[in-house]
């Protein structure tokens, strides 16, 4: 029962992780793609910690917390980059 | 001398070039004495290599299949051999010549001897993946050595079309690791002898039009002559005469060594490919009139040769592609050496490649094209055999057309005496191969001995 | 006993933290602007962090369940972050978040966006 | 299990070369990076078939074969060392020819191939 | 050492012993051996300056009702939106940028501040304005813009600032 | 060994030269003349001596070669002629290179390598008739190809030289390319490249008509008879010295003394003696026919010399022992005759027949000498020549009466021109010129003193050429070579040859314009024409391909992968395998695995519309993250792990990347690659449908036990619990290691492209 | 960025690498790694040059000598996998080898392949930093441009 429910709740949010890939493909607006990715990282950090958890094996933890950590380092990275063209901070920046 | 003598040279030697300025010229002898080193190592394994038991290893002493195993036998010490012989003249050449550019291009070539060694020894099919992309990555690295644009741009094409080739490889080692459940060579040779007859066909398909991107031959040589006119003339010499070798060395290996039976199966299409690149290389580099397309095209004819002779039935065959190969690898680093320059020294160097190249006598060359035409008349190959005395002579022609509109008339830089020892010695040794065959023969007729299960 | 009220609520963690993805996904779908979304998305990483807790707790594991709160720290630490990216991209360049993709907004216009300079 | 995973490494090998079919150096980039990713995939299909068995095996335990495994993470680590080379050469060739186009890259060759013959000398 | 770096070294130590899943004493002390390397190879530039123990300690107890409270708001924010995506969609029209004046928080406090605005869904921080003071926010529902800045201030003063000042 | 000494002494005249003119470059001439005249006492002494004698050192045993090197009639003869034919050029070119060089505007150390390559091909030449081996011949053989290539092409600036040096090295190189066709075909069959053996095979199998006629089209082309007779004229462009001693007494003599060394193998085959007669009796008409009209003197000379051989030819298809005779003979004749020339042109600057006359009151010596030569080449008595034409009227006589008529107009063909050819040079009103150098005309006072002192001494003719011709036929020879006077079928030949000849001389004036215009018109659908057109049609097909040719990076791409996935489409199709294709079960469990890798697919398939980069980053990313979780669904979270970071590194790199593109740029090539090619798409479907059968194919063929299995129970033995692990660290850790090295040499390949030094000055 | 997100991120720098650390240790137990350790802590790096800037980013001594670092990393690598063969075992023989005890303690395994790694993460991490270093350096764009070929 609890287990089927865990293994519906991960098909389910793989579901939601298509809904994401259709969202970004679908051609919206580019800060709309920067959005859909961004939350289509999340989405994995819970499928993965849901799998990890699932199987009893915390090396998809690690996976879901390397997401947690990171992923916002490319949203930020887009951002920064459309916003002004440039992915890294430069001094001449003042931002 | 152990096995991993000649491969730990090279690597070690790699590791420490790459944290030093190889602009400074000891730096650079260093790498250069290290390449001599890694050659004094390989001639050292010479004797065990030709013993009953050639020498090997299985890394971490695990069993069979588990760890990899390294190995050297005949085939392997002759093209590692000539490899290294081969960078380390164009280490040495591209030194004397007036000085590196690069802080990392003694490393990058170290490190692309390494990686040609490691192709050569390793018994293990993914292993040899990882030093073949060690050698690719070295030489994708070197491509653009010059950083001129043209040079970006030979170095643009020679990454993107090379990927594909290293792609079709990995692919074709990953359907042999899932078809037979081990990636041992010996192993697979052991499989396919007693596996279903055509298990292998489809990995088989994707080496030979892998080998054929290395190799270039066609169709898969449209980077060749782009990448080999537009790169500096001493990353040609190392790509024409070293990198090539893994192609040749790689049909081999797997044609000859680990899939004789997929050998067996693509044989008239060896033919076919084969005679398509004589045919195509000796036309097309008769109207160029920039040298290094011609000797682009000359080395297509050549992989071309080396195809056809592994596409005829029997020992002959398999004997003229491994001497094609190695004469070839040497006449092309020669000829790109001596071509980038003026004067009587690069003068005689270049015809004395180019006649090699042709296959005149006496020199290397001359005995790599009379074996292919003698494995041609053996198996009643008629055709084949008229088709080499054609790409003979048109190659001659092409050559020789090249060389008279600017060897005899270009009054540039000349070699001075360092770049001319080069290239003389690279010469001489072609002409010392012709004038005592007996090495090289030696060398083709050993290397394949140990093969697989030979006709 | 302990093991299976952790299971449950674990499993009713695991549930509401669905209901949020699932209902900021719906909201990224149905929000009409980029800066509007952008608050529907806030939602995900609640939605995950629970999910990860509640998987956690269901384990019943000490070291998983620590893990996962791990995670969520984190996460907690870092959604806000390209959320605000994303707002402040999209007030700063409103014409990259110009969405002409809307529904029954008619064709699609595929002009490249162009990073300022 | 088996078509569906050879199915999705032709489409992503497909999609891959279809990009470096393009004339564009940063889309020819992304594109071996599309072809990385279909050999990897296919390396671990390998293990798909075997995974029915290994979502009861033991946490932590042996799952799926490592041998694949490590072969596929090789694979990932090579693709990304050589992309990572690709994207420079990228931003050199682009600085180097004043465009981002392949076909600028074979006009300049054409054009010195044609000073060539016209024994401009090179 | 001071003390802070003490606090660092252990934090950093208990994280390395989580995910080694161990906390023999061996590995805590592995993990604070690494912590400090970790913590000397990129040393960590403008930390806040050092607080007097009585004020650190104060602040650390402040810290558990701070977090309580952010739960709250987060739970209560993440509703609302829920709420706004279903049904009253008309609230989506009312979407809009607000100032939060920066008051008399200190630039951690306006950097805290504005994590907790984005962190709540419903909010988001657009930019600070330093020359105006000002934090530039966009809200869902910024139909009353003055409760907004009356939520933001109260949540300041009530839970914030004993910790975040 | 004392076989080797003659061979070592020519083998060393060109290094003893070189050092000599090192010293003074005059000296370089003496020495290498010198070191010939050496080479030919020793070869005289040991004639004189021993016997016929061979010599076998072994060379490449994995090939069953010896180094086979023969001293018998034949070598002995031809070496003789070489070695002394080739002091005397050596000695004139003393005389001669200076004043070229100076006219060419060239160094006069250059000289020094002229001579050089002279005694080297000398040395060249000498190798050739000494070896017995088939292989040996060949290399020898292409050894004097490559020499006279470097010699026709001496005066590098000259265009004319090189044309005529390329056009001598491919057609030469060609045939001789053929005859080792030829060789290899007969050594194979034979199973040795030992010529004596191959011989003694032969008599009981003859060799097939094929490698004959391989054979045979390496002699022809060596000895520039019809139709490869055309490189010959063209080769004059060489300076003198090369013409005189190459194209009458070495080079050209080569190919007709393969045949006579090769002889008892055609003996059999008549039908390949036939073509070779016919071919004979042409070159011999259209050499004489051509001498007849031409203006320039060398050209003349090198028509004759084609004429001459086809002489040679007919005897050698005749089975005449007099071959190797006329042979000899010829060459003297020939060379005196070219030496004179080149010292006329020296003297007066000219170089045709209609600019130059007159000159024997100016020098009376080589006119008198060069009268002697004359004489000989069209066989009149009392000198050495008289006995070529007798030994060939001899032949013919045997053969019927059609064959004799075509004798007595060739010889009198030969005498017509020759007397144009002396006339024009020497007879007409008298003409002052300054005296011609001693050496210039020294050699070719000696040569004629040996025609002559052949003529009148034909009895030491006899031994040699006997000798010469018992070696040919491989049985003895019966060659008389005396004066008869009598109505014998050769005399009467003789006369009439002569009669011919003087009628033709006397009234060449009245034909020699219209046959001029018809030899033109007949040239001009001639082999050189053919051969002309061949090359050119060639390089129009090179050109065209050239231009046809891949070259677009797309293009080249795609000419690596559709191949592939053509060929391996095809190979599927071919191989019978049982259950090719298995489609496989779709449990429960795998349904996220087969979600995540629809998604993988469906971003991928969406990259390809992406429009701006970065959303074709993300996109990327999205096939990357999905994938991470197929590989996270596949049990592998290693690999999941590992995917996750290297995505989103990937991503932050591009950015790096696209921000350090200029954006105008990015947008505008953004903008004009958007124009797909229909035959991108086509070969992205050829490829990814071979990429899906190919992996089909394979994934439906898991093997069930791999070597996986045996690492998971070894792990514990790696003392590692993930197993992975062990792989990847220890199993196959080497793979790791270079897998690390890849990654170094990629930073090193970045650090050298981006480097720190680049902006501030600007390309290094 | 005028915004929370540079403190942020520097605040997560150590906790990141001591994760990847962690991934380090832990790689011959469970799932980490040498490659995921070193991809992370240079992720970790990457995310400073995002919000802080190149200057800023190469105070840190490690970023200033990623590549030197990779250098040693391949030593390290290169050294474990052969110094054995001094010993008089194959390449690539670890210790403790298969048929001697296990050392450690609580989480830690001692084993040469924990250097072996180490290596790993070191040439990762030299990696993306440098190629990061180096993407940031903006260099004067069209300095080096042609326009003939
Ligand atoms: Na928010
Ligand atoms: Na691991």
């Amino acid at each position: 029962m609890h287990e089927t429910f865990f293994t519906l709740a991960i098909v389910w949010m793989v579901g939601l992780l298509g809904a994401l890939v259709l969202l970004a493909s679908r051609q919206r607006s580019v800060a709309d793609m920067l959005m859909s990715v961004d939350t289509m990282g999340l989405v994995i950090c819970a499928v993965l910690g849901l799998y990890g958890a699932t199987r009893g094996e915390p090396g998809y933890l690690d996976a879901a917390l390397v997401l947690a950590l990171l992923s916002y380092v490319q949203t930020v990275a887009g951002a920064r980059y459309l916003h002004h063209g440039r992915a890294f901070h430069d001094e001449e920046d003042g931002r | 001398m152990p096995l991993w003598g000649p491969l730990l040279l090279p690597w070690v030697l790699g590791v420490v070039l790459a944290f030093l300025d190889g602009r400074r010229a000891w730096v650079a002898w260093l790498a250069i004495a290290g390449l001599a080193g890694t050659l004094v190592c390989t001639v050292w394994l010479l004797p065990q290599a030709w013993s009953a038991q050639a020498p090997q290893f299985i890394s971490g002493d695990w069993p069979v299949g588990v760890g990899i195993r390294l190995r050297a036998d005949q085939l392997s010490i002759v093209f590692a051999l000539v490899s290294t012989s081969v960078l380390l003249g164009t280490l040495v050449y591209e030194h004397v010549a007036g000085g590196i550019t690069s802080r990392s291009f003694p490393a990058l070539v170290v490190f692309l001897g390494a990686g040609l060694t490691g192709v050569f020894f390793t018994s293990d099919a993914f292993n040899f993946y990882v030093f073949f992309e060690l050698a690719m990555t070295s030489a994708f690295a070197l491509a653009s050595y010059g950083e001129k644009p043209r040079n970006l741009r030979a170095a643009f094409t020679f990454v993107v079309v090379n990927l594909m080739g290293s792609t079709l490889f990995l692919t074709a080692v990953v359907m042999l690791y899932l078809t037979t459940g081990t990636l041992d060579m010996l192993s697979i040779i052991a499989w396919g002898q007693a596996g279903p007859p055509f298990a292998l066909a489809v990995p088989g398909t994707l080496l030979l039009c892998a080998f054929g991107v290395k190799l270039g031959f066609f169709p898969f040589h449209f980077w060749a002559p782009a990448v080999y006119r537009d790169a500096g003339p001493t990353v040609a010499a190392l790509l024409a005469g070293a990198l090539a070798n893994i192609g040749s060395y790689g049909l081999l290996r797997f044609g000859v060594d680990v899939m004789p039976q997929v050998l067996a199966q693509a044989r008239p299409l060896l033919e076919i490919l084969g005679a398509a690149s004589i045919l195509y290389g000796s036309i097309l580099a008769l109207s160029r009139r920039d040298t290094r397309e011609v000797l682009a095209y000359a080395s297509i004819t050549q992989a071309g040769l080396i195809i056809a002779a592994l596409g005829l039935d029997g020992r002959e065959g398999l004997c003229a592609a491994v001497a094609l190969a190695l004469a070839g690898s040497v006449d092309k680093t020669a000829l790109f050496l001596a071509q980038d320059r003026g004067g009587e020294r690069a003068r005689r160097a270049y015809s004395v490649a180019a006649f090699s190249t042709a296959g005149v006598p006496p020199t290397a060359g001359f005995w790599s094209k009379a074996w292919l035409l003698r494995a041609a008349l053996e198996q009643g190959h008629t055709p084949l055999a008229a088709l080499v005395v054609a790409a003979s002579a048109l190659s001659l022609l092409a050559l020789f057309r090249a060389y008279q509109r600017e060897r005899w008339l270009r009054e540039g830089a000349a070699l001075h005496r360092g770049t001319g020892a080069v290239v003389y010695a690279l010469s001489l040794a072609l002409i010392a191969a012709g004038l005592w065959p007996e090495p090289l023969l030696r060398a083709g007729r050993d290397a394949i001995q140990g093969l697989g299960t030979l006709p | 006993m302990m093991a299976t009220v952790l299971q449950w609520v674990g499993d009713g963690l695991v549930a509401l933290g669905l209901l949020f993805i699932t209902c900021a996904v719906i909201g990224i779908y149905r929000l009409p602007s980029v800066l509007t979304r952008v608050h529907a998305a806030g939602a995900v990483p609640f939605g995950a962090a629970l999910v990860i807790v509640g998987a956690t707790l269901a384990t019943a594991d000490g070291w998983l369940l620590l893990r996962g709160l791990l995670v969520a720290a984190f996460l907690m630490l870092t959604i806000p972050s390209s959320a605000h990216a994303i707002a402040w991209l999209a007030e700063g360049r409103p014409e990259l978040a110009h969405d002409k993709a809307r529904r029954g907004r008619g064709k699609q216009d595929r002009t490249p966006e162009s990073p300022g300079r | 299990m088996i078509l569906i995973a050879s199915l999705a490494v032709g489409l992503l090998f497909a999609c891959g070369v279809r990009m470096v079919l393009e004339r564009e150096l940063v889309r020819v980039a992304c594109g071996t990076v599309l072809i990385t990713n279909s050999s990897v995939l296919l390396i671990l299909a390998g293990t798909f078939p075997e995974r029915g068995e290994a979502l009861g095996a033991q946490p932590g335990g042996p799952v799926t074969d490592p041998v694949l495994q490590s072969l596929a993470l090789t694979a990932i680590v090579i693709g990304f060392a050589v992309s990572a080379l690709l994207l420079t050469l990228v931003h050199r060739t682009q600085r180097a020819h004043g465009s981002l186009r392949t076909d600028r890259l074979v006009e300049a060759e054409l054009q010195r191939v044609h000073a060539v013959e016209k024994g401009e000398g090179p | 050492m001071s003390l802070r770096s003490v606090a660092h070294v252990l934090s950093l130590a208990l994280l390395y012993a989580v995910l080694v899943g161990s906390f023999h004493p061996v590995d805590l002390a592995l993990g604070a051996a690494l912590a400090l390397g970790v913590m000397h190879l990129f040393p960590m530039a403008g930390l806040p300056p050092v607080l007097s123990s009585r004020e650190h300690w104060r602040r650390v107890l402040h810290l558990p009702r701070f977090g309580w409270a952010l739960a709250v708001l987060v739970v209560r924010s993440c509703f609302h939106v829920l709420t706004v995506i279903f049904g009253r969609a008309e609230l989506a029209n009312k979407a809009g940028v607000v100032e939060v004046p920066m008051g008399e928080r200190t630039a951690r406090g306006v950097q805290v501040s504005s994590w907790v605005m984005s962190l709540a869904p419903g909010t988001v921080l657009l930019e600070l304005d330093w020359e105006r003071r000002v934090m530039r926010m966009h809200a869902l529902d910024a139909s009353d813009p003055d409760k907004l800045l009356r939520q933001q201030d109260n949540f300041y003063q009530r839970y914030q600032r004993a910790v975040f000042p | 060994m004392p076989i080797l000494l003659p061979i070592l002494l020519a083998l060393a005249c060109a290094p003893l030269a070189y050092v000599a003119g090192r010293w003074r470059p005059g000296a370089a001439a003496w020495m290498g003349a010198a070191g010939a005249l050496a080479a030919m006492g020793a070869l005289v002494h040991e004639w004189a001596t021993q016997g016929p004698t061979r010599l076998v050192v072994p060379w490449a045993p994995s090939w069953g070669l010896s180094l086979e090197f023969t001293r018998d009639g034949l070598s002995g003869l031809y070496a003789a002629m070489a070695l002394g034919v080739g002091a005397l050029v050596v000695l004139y070119s003393r005389a001669y290179m200076p004043h070229h060089l100076h006219e060419e505007g060239r160094p006069a150390r250059d000289e020094v390598r002229f001579q050089g390559l002279l005694l080297a091909f000398m040395a060249a030449m000498v190798l050739l008739v000494t070896v017995d081996d088939l292989l040996l011949l060949f290399v020898a053989l292409d050894l004097t190809t490559i020499i006279s290539y470097l010699l026709i092409g001496f005066d590098r600036e000259d265009p004319e030289s090189r044309a005529a040096a390329l056009l001598s090295l491919v057609l030469t190189g060609a045939t001789s390319v053929v005859f080792f066709a030829g060789a290899m075909a007969l050594g194979l069959h034979y199973g040795t490249f030992s010529l004596p053996l191959v011989i003694e095979r032969a008599a009981h199998d003859p060799a097939s008509t094929g490698a004959l006629v391989c054979l045979a089209v390496g002699a022809l082309g060596k000895s520039a008879q019809v139709p490869f007779h055309f490189w010959l004229p063209r080769a004059m462009a060489a300076p003198t010295p090369v013409s005189s001693y190459l194209h009458s007494a070495a080079m050209v003599a080569a190919g007709v003394f393969l045949l006579q060394r090769l002889y008892p193998l055609f003996a059999p085959a008549t039908d390949v003696r036939d073509g070779l007669l016919a071919i004979g009796f042409l070159s011999m008409g259209m050499g004489s026919l051509m001498a007849l009209v031409e203006d320039p003197f060398k050209r003349v000379l090198a028509y004759s010399t084609i004429a001459q051989y086809g002489y040679a030819l007919v005897l050698v298809a005749l089975g005449s022992d007099g071959a190797p005779l006329y042979v000899a003979v010829h060459a003297p004749c020939k060379a005196a005759l070219f030496l004179t020339a080149g010292a006329v042109t020296q003297v007066t600057g000219k170089k045709k027949l209609s600019e130059v006359g007159g000159l024997r009151h100016a020098l009376p010596v080589l006119a008198g000498a060069s009268a002697v030569a004359a004489a000989g080449l069209s066989a009149l008595p009392l000198t050495a020549g008289f006995f070529k034409d007798e030994v060939f009227f001899h032949a013919l006589a045997q053969r019927g009466p059609a064959f004799m008529a075509a004798g007595l107009v060739g010889a009198g063909l030969t005498l017509a021109y020759t007397l144009r050819l002396w006339w024009g040079l020497f007879g007409g009103p008298r003409r002052d010129v300054p005296a011609a150098p001693r050496l210039l005309v020294a050699p070719v006072v000696v040569l004629a003193g040996l025609i002559l002192l052949g003529g009148v001494l034909p009895g030491l003719l006899v031994a040699p050429a006997r000798a010469a011709g018992a070696a040919m036929l491989g049985a003895p020879s019966t060659l008389e070579l005396a004066y008869h006077l009598d109505a014998r079928a050769e005399n009467l030949l003789a006369v009439g040859a002569w009669g011919l000849g003087a009628l033709l001389f006397a009234t060449h004036r009245a034909w020699a314009s219209a046959l001029s215009r018809v030899l033109t018109g007949v040239s001009h659908v001639g082999p050189e024409r053919a051969y002309r057109l061949l090359l050119l049609q060639l390089d129009r097909l090179s050109t065209w391909l050239h231009e046809k040719e891949v070259r677009d990076l797309r293009d080249r791409v795609a000419s690596v992968l559709v191949p592939t996935g053509l060929l391996g489409l095809t190979v599927l199709g071919v191989t019978p395998l049982r259950d090719r294709f298995k489609v496989g079960t779709v449990g429960w469990a795998d349904i996220t695995l087969v979600m995540a890798l629809a998604f993988a697919s469906a971003a991928a398939l969406a990259t390809l519309r992406a429009k701006g980069h970065l959303r074709l980053v993300l996109l990327i990313s999205c096939v990357g993250f999905s994938l991470a979780m197929v590989f996270a669904f596949a049990a592998a979270p290693d690999v999941a792990l590992t995917s996750v970071l290297v995505e989103t590194t990937f991503t932050l790199l591009f950015a790096g990347l696209l921000a350090l593109l200029p954006s105008e740029r990015l947008k505008r090539a953004q903008e004009e690659a958007q124009k797909p090619r229909g035959r991108d798409r086509l070969a992205a479907g050829v490829a990814g449908a071979s990429a899906f059968l190919l992996s089909w194919s394979a994934l439906s063929h898991l093997q069930a036990d791999r070597v996986g299995a045996r690492t998971v129970e070894l792990a514990k033995a790696a003392h590692s619990p993930n197993v992975v692990a062990a792989v990847l660290t220890d199993f196959r850790g080497l793979d790791t290691v270079g897998e690390m090295t890849v990654v170094v040499a990629a930073l090193l390949g970045v650090t050298s492209l981006l480097g720190l030094n680049l902006g501030r000055k600007g390309r290094r | 960025m005028r915004s929370f997100v540079p403190p942020l991120s520097r605040l997560l720098l150590w906790p990141s690498l001591m994760i990847a650390l962690a991934f380090w240790m832990k790689g011959g137990a469970s799932v980490g790694g040498g490659f995921p350790a070193g991809a992370l802590a240079g992720l970790a790096v990457l995310l400073q040059y995002v919000v802080a800037g190149r200057d800023q980013t190469r105070r840190y001594v490690a970023v200033r000598y990623a590549a030197p670092l990779a250098g040693v990393g391949l030593l390290l690598v290169v050294g474990t996998a052969f110094l054995p063969v001094l010993a008089g075992y194959a390449p690539m023989s670890l210790f403790p080898r298969p048929d001697q005890p296990e050392l450690g303690v609580g989480g830690l395994h001692l084993h040469t392949a924990l250097v072996f790694e180490g290596g790993l993460m070191l040439i990762v991490f030299g990696l993306v930093v440098t190629v990061i270093d180096r993407f940031a350096l903006r260099t004067g764009t069209d300095a080096e441009e042609e326009s003939g070929p």
